[in-house]
């Protein structure tokens, strides 16, 4: 199994879960994050001292699928994620040994 | 009861009605807040802080004036601030009353076109609805001119129609001219929710603004020297008080009759429904018709929130159902269950403060809509307006990084 | 002084102690949401707004007549609201100033039932409470039947007993037939302590409380024409705020003291707790006599929130020992610190009303378990009520996904 | 008018204007909780309600007699709490009105040294600030003693000195032992924000703050029962709003222009400003003038925060901006704009108060830096101040473990 | 080394981590996020329109163990969150090249 | 490629992303978590109720870097982040299968 992680710009998390949705995966899970990389901060003001802000509002997501599904998934994401603007974000993957359902300990694939 | 007792009654009356109202202010800023998402939050508060300013500064400078000195049937332009005393009491407790009320207008605005237009035009389009657009009407009903005539069977106590819908219609103009939301109004026909980003600060404002009302309403009495105008006053208060508690028991059992689930934004709206359609007449009737007008109102508004959307008309806080519907609505109730009002006297009344208030809005947003553009950029709305115009995050959980 | 001026001023200090108390309102709204989790925060803002509407209504409809009209000993059904002056005052601001009490009893029940009770249930309990039970009691006392003669050596100034204590029985009543949160007591006799999710919002309903409680004390002179009425009104004042000063103070020393950290939520518990305790009396005491009734009240409520805990009577935000146990202290006190009242006339008071509200309300709230159910399912409690009953978050973090 | 009548229309207003000022206390907690990182918060909120319990109880027992009972000319001691009356108004109205200003300055001094110092030794200076130093500054001005006539030139009508920039310089001589909070002025010069958590807390309590200021100001007239009087308090109102108005439009439009983006904190800083400039005369001038004196002080805030950060003096919610800079600027301000006041008398007036503030509360500072020490531990202010002395975080994001 | 990576739900965190503390693991990270599986969101009403929230609150706990741990860890983690009910969540592992204690520089199982 | 990951004291950030600027990696992600170890959790009172949080607030960083600079990275987050006191922190690092900027599609190391 792989295990799929990406970064991605809050706003297109609507489009890119539309996207996955086609792609057969089951499940993922995102939590928000703040991303640094070449999209450079913006400067803000709080009461007359300017500074950057260096990190900016991302979403990730992770989602563990068969090996099969790496690369639709990857090309899934990285379709509706992108606007071709600096920042849009970046797709890591790396195996996974073992996947578990708790509620019936169905295992690996079974359990995605 | 000498006159200067009576004079000392009326004028602290307005003073403190003026005190309740000019909190109105922070009432909306909370309720706009907290229905919006957290990351059009400090724009949002910018708003309402400059919006109350300039309309005060506004109204002192031009407004005042255009609405309450004598004029012509259509506006006026004497001097209106000379002196501390008008006679019946103090000049400066009546313009404290009245420049309080006209925030109230430009704050129903901003919340219709709330997330997606700019600062600064905004603030134009402030200047000039309280500085000369609310004025001139003004001037027409409670200004006295009655248009030469025209509106002498128009009746509006506190404002439903001249404060309210005014609001109303000129959100409305500008509403149509900037258009919805990214996002809001799917292909597919689905409409997609953007959940207010703080319910408790929601709840608080709807709270203030219940708390502000009984100024807003009371001090209309305009008088509380005598044992007629105080005994108005507390049928005011209290007609005001039952209007809004109807209103949102109204808007609460119709939302679990209609959805199976409570929605407390639609509860909040109906107490403020409640609120805008008894203040035209919350000083003729008894306590049940002021229930049945707020629960009306509290109806009104479960049916104007997806109507607008169906309209793909996008109210972020629903000021317009609020305030423009409710206030139409509040308007014509007066027509209905006051004997001595007329209902087509009411409707001519609507309808000219209606067609004056949107056209005159219209025109203006829509020159500064050529002039400097209404809505920010596609990117700057996808990340959020604070992050572009303002710099500054309003819950921020990172501290910055270095100076 | 003319009696139009005495009528006048009267009247409006009912009505602006009436504005001040409904303020009350958006304070328990803003202190349960503060002291509870962040997933239950969306039904205890629903709740605080329909406790409002719906006391105002039914107290309109049924509970003044019951407690005001002339009647039996018992209760009365009289038709209380003909006209608009009752002679010395505007009857509307008499009706005001009551009404707006009524609501503050139920918002006591609600902070002690929160985060486990159905929402249609609690709505069920408040109308019964601010329809029958509250007015019932009420007409023994202020509406001046003393129970055929029982209760008259029973003086209760403002309402530590008639609002407060019974707003505590009635939520007693019903805690035990609902039972704590889940997980708060643990097996092993652990208590698991649920925090607040948001310490600004409880300190914030603290001070909106606090000074609405200078209309509740003070509107409860009932008039201010007079050199003696006023002057009573401004020591009711300063000794409301002074017991709540002490009530503070003393629960932050002895928190300091008893525990090496300062607790924030037993600050503002104490400070509620001296309010408490002097609305029974006030007006006779000197400021001292106030700070030491105060700060007794701020050290009850150290002592009563861990023995409720221990009691495993769970009450989130500490009601029971805010306005239950100061209640009766500060009634009590007046028969301890005022010459006047003999301390077994209030004894007879804090019983017979304890006894009466602590019973009807048990009968209601266990006809409503049998019929309705008090509370949520397991997986509603463990999940938030707002997911199953609203089907909305407080604090939304993510935008929904599709209309 | 009879003599009663004036009697209660002048304490009327003294107990109305008091509960205006006591709202301020919970201004100053919203704002201060708004503008400072989330990890204080609860140490800030419990601060602000302990300073103005703690005010309230020190002034009662020694402030009150050092102001105001006839004593000498730099301080006094008698017993100045005796009866209800003093004549021409009840004494405790008097007492209240006077009770909830000297809170003002403690809380001033709160947001100063805001998120690095200790809980106990700020409540002990609370103590000594608002039982001594304020009370006898006071004693020469508004207790008439004129220091032996060297200040009979000085006028400050609601407070610009005798309030603002005593809190001001009391915070000041703390801030100066004190240092800055570490990491917000690095080696190289550069300077860190550390922006606030809550922007619409802060904003919430601006607007509270501008409420209670109608009390404020409205309520140093001192009297009501008079056409003059009333005139002169309906001025009052109307400068006090105006001259906030300008305020925040100043620094809005300063904000754009200088920076190009909108400094939301400090257009509430710029309203504050306006509010504190107008404090020292807003009884004689015309709006016009007001509006002159606010916005001057909108831009003197604009100026003064980045000149304390230059000179590292790091005031986390701007509070020597407001209300020292703009104390200073408001009680010049009468003297330049009033033809009947003096220049030099006010500047004589501006420096003794702050000579005298400024020493006594350094000298407290500095015994309390001995004995109990100011600052929290390194690691306590890397955690924040909540871990540690409360043990409590304002918005809890995970509930706890176990009991 | 393995990393074990558990997706439950918020409730059931104290059991879990009663039933970590008796496997012998030393530390662990955790952080909330929201998740999308086969337990379908929940339909929400704002303003008189429904919608889906698709993701529910979630609680991720992340830690890596010595491999002889594994097993022993995700048995704990699944009886502890396991209800039987949809949504329940789940584990994932997989191994880990190196790991060092920021505090002493201690590398790998010492770290841990 | 190689991802590290470290869980550091949240106040020691700036000076780690200072440390990091100058081993040349491009880009990072970072959020919020709690963490759980050796530090023991402090007690803290909530009305009366005295309990132990034994969770404490961290922030978590995530990088993906080239092989090659895995222990440069590693040095410069271990140095910039101990203060040698208890609770500083891991940091655990496990290789990468693909790495892919969503913008451009470029791949593996060009995408870092
Ligand atoms: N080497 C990296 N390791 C982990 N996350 C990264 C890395 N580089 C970038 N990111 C994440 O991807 C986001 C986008 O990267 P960035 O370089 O700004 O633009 P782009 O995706 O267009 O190349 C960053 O904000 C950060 O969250
Ligand atoms: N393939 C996956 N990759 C990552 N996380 C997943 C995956 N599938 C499910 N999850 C996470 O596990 C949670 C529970 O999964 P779900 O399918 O809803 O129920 P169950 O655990 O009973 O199978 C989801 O909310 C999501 O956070
Ligand atoms: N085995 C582990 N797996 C994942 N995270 C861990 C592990 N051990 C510790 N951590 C994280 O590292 C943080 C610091 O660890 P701790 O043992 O408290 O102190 P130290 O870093 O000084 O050894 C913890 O709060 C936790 O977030």
């Amino acid at each position: 199994m792989i295990k799929v992680e990406a970064v991605i710009k809050p706003h297109t998390l609507e489009k890119v879960r539309l996207a996955l949705s086609e792609t057969g995966i089951n499940g993922m899970t995102i939590y928000e994050v703040r991303g640094f990389g070449q999209q450079k901060g913006h400067s803000e003001l709080y009461r007359g001292a300017e500074y950057t802000v260096d990190f900016l509002p991302k979403l990730k997501l992770e989602m563990v699928v068969e090996d099969e599904l790496e690369d639709r998934v990857v090309d899934a994401i990285a379709q509706a994620a992108g606007s071709g603007k600096i920042g849009d974000g970046k797709i890591f993957t790396y195996p996974i040994g073992r996947a578990r359902r708790i509620r019936t300990g169905e295992l690996n694939e079974k359990a995605l | 009861m000498t006159p200067e007792i009576k004079y000392i009654f009326d004028t602290l009356w307005l003073l403190l009605s003026g005190i309740l109202v000019m909190w109105m202010a922070a009432g909306f800023a909370m309720l706009e807040a907290g229905l919006t998402q957290a990351k059009n939050t400090v724009n949002i508060l910018t708003k309402n802080v400059v919006i109350y300013a300039a309309a005060c500064l506004m109204y002192w400078m031009i407004g005042y004036q255009i609405m309450y000195t004598p004029g012509n049937a259509f506006m006026s332009f004497g001097f209106g601030l000379g002196g501390l005393s008008d006679g019946d009491h103090s000049l400066m407790s009546d313009f404290f009353f009245q420049v309080v009320f006209v925030a109230t207008a430009a704050s129903i605005v901003s919340g219709t076109v709330a997330e997606r237009m700019k600062f600064w035009p905004f603030v134009v389009f402030t200047l000039l609805l309280t500085g000369i657009i609310y004025p001139i009407q003004g001037h027409w009903s409670w200004g006295g001119s009655q248009l030469g005539g025209l509106l002498s069977g128009f009746t509006d106590f506190a404002g439903s129609t001249i404060v309210h819908s005014v609001g109303g219609w000129a959100a409305l103009s500008g509403v149509l001219l900037l258009g919805p939301r990214m996002g809001k109004y799917q292909e597919n026909g689905g409409i997609r929710p953007m959940p207010g980003a703080n319910m408790p600060l929601a709840t608080l404002g709807t709270f203030i603004l219940w708390l502000g009302w009984f100024g807003f309403n009371g001090g209309s009495q305009l008088a509380l020297g005598s044992k007629a105008d105080i005994n108005a006053v507390g049928l005011v208060i209290v007609n005001t008080n039952m209007a809004a508690c109807a209103g949102a028991i109204t808007a609460l059992a119709l939302s679990q009759l209609r959805y199976g689930k409570i929605d407390l934004s639609m509860v909040l709206n109906g107490a403020l429904s409640g609120l805008v359609a008894i203040t035209a007449g919350p000083n003729y009737s008894s306590i049940g018709v002021a229930v049945l007008i707020g629960a009306i109102g509290g109806a009104l508004v479960m049916m104007a929130v997806p109507m607008f959307d169906r309209l793909k008309i996008d109210d972020p806080v629903g000021a317009l159902s609020v305030h423009l519907v409710n206030g139409i609505w509040g308007t014509l109730a007066v027509g209905i269950f006051n004997p001595e009002v007329s209902f087509w006297g009411q409707v001519l009344g609507v309808v000219t403060v209606g067609l004056f208030t949107f056209s005159t809005s219209y025109g203006f947003w829509y020159a500064i809509k050529l002039s400097m553009g209404l809505r920010v950029g596609e990117q700057e709305e996808l990340d959020g307006i604070d992050l572009h115009e303002f710099g500054m995050e309003a819950y921020p959980a990172f501290a910055p990084q270095k100076g």
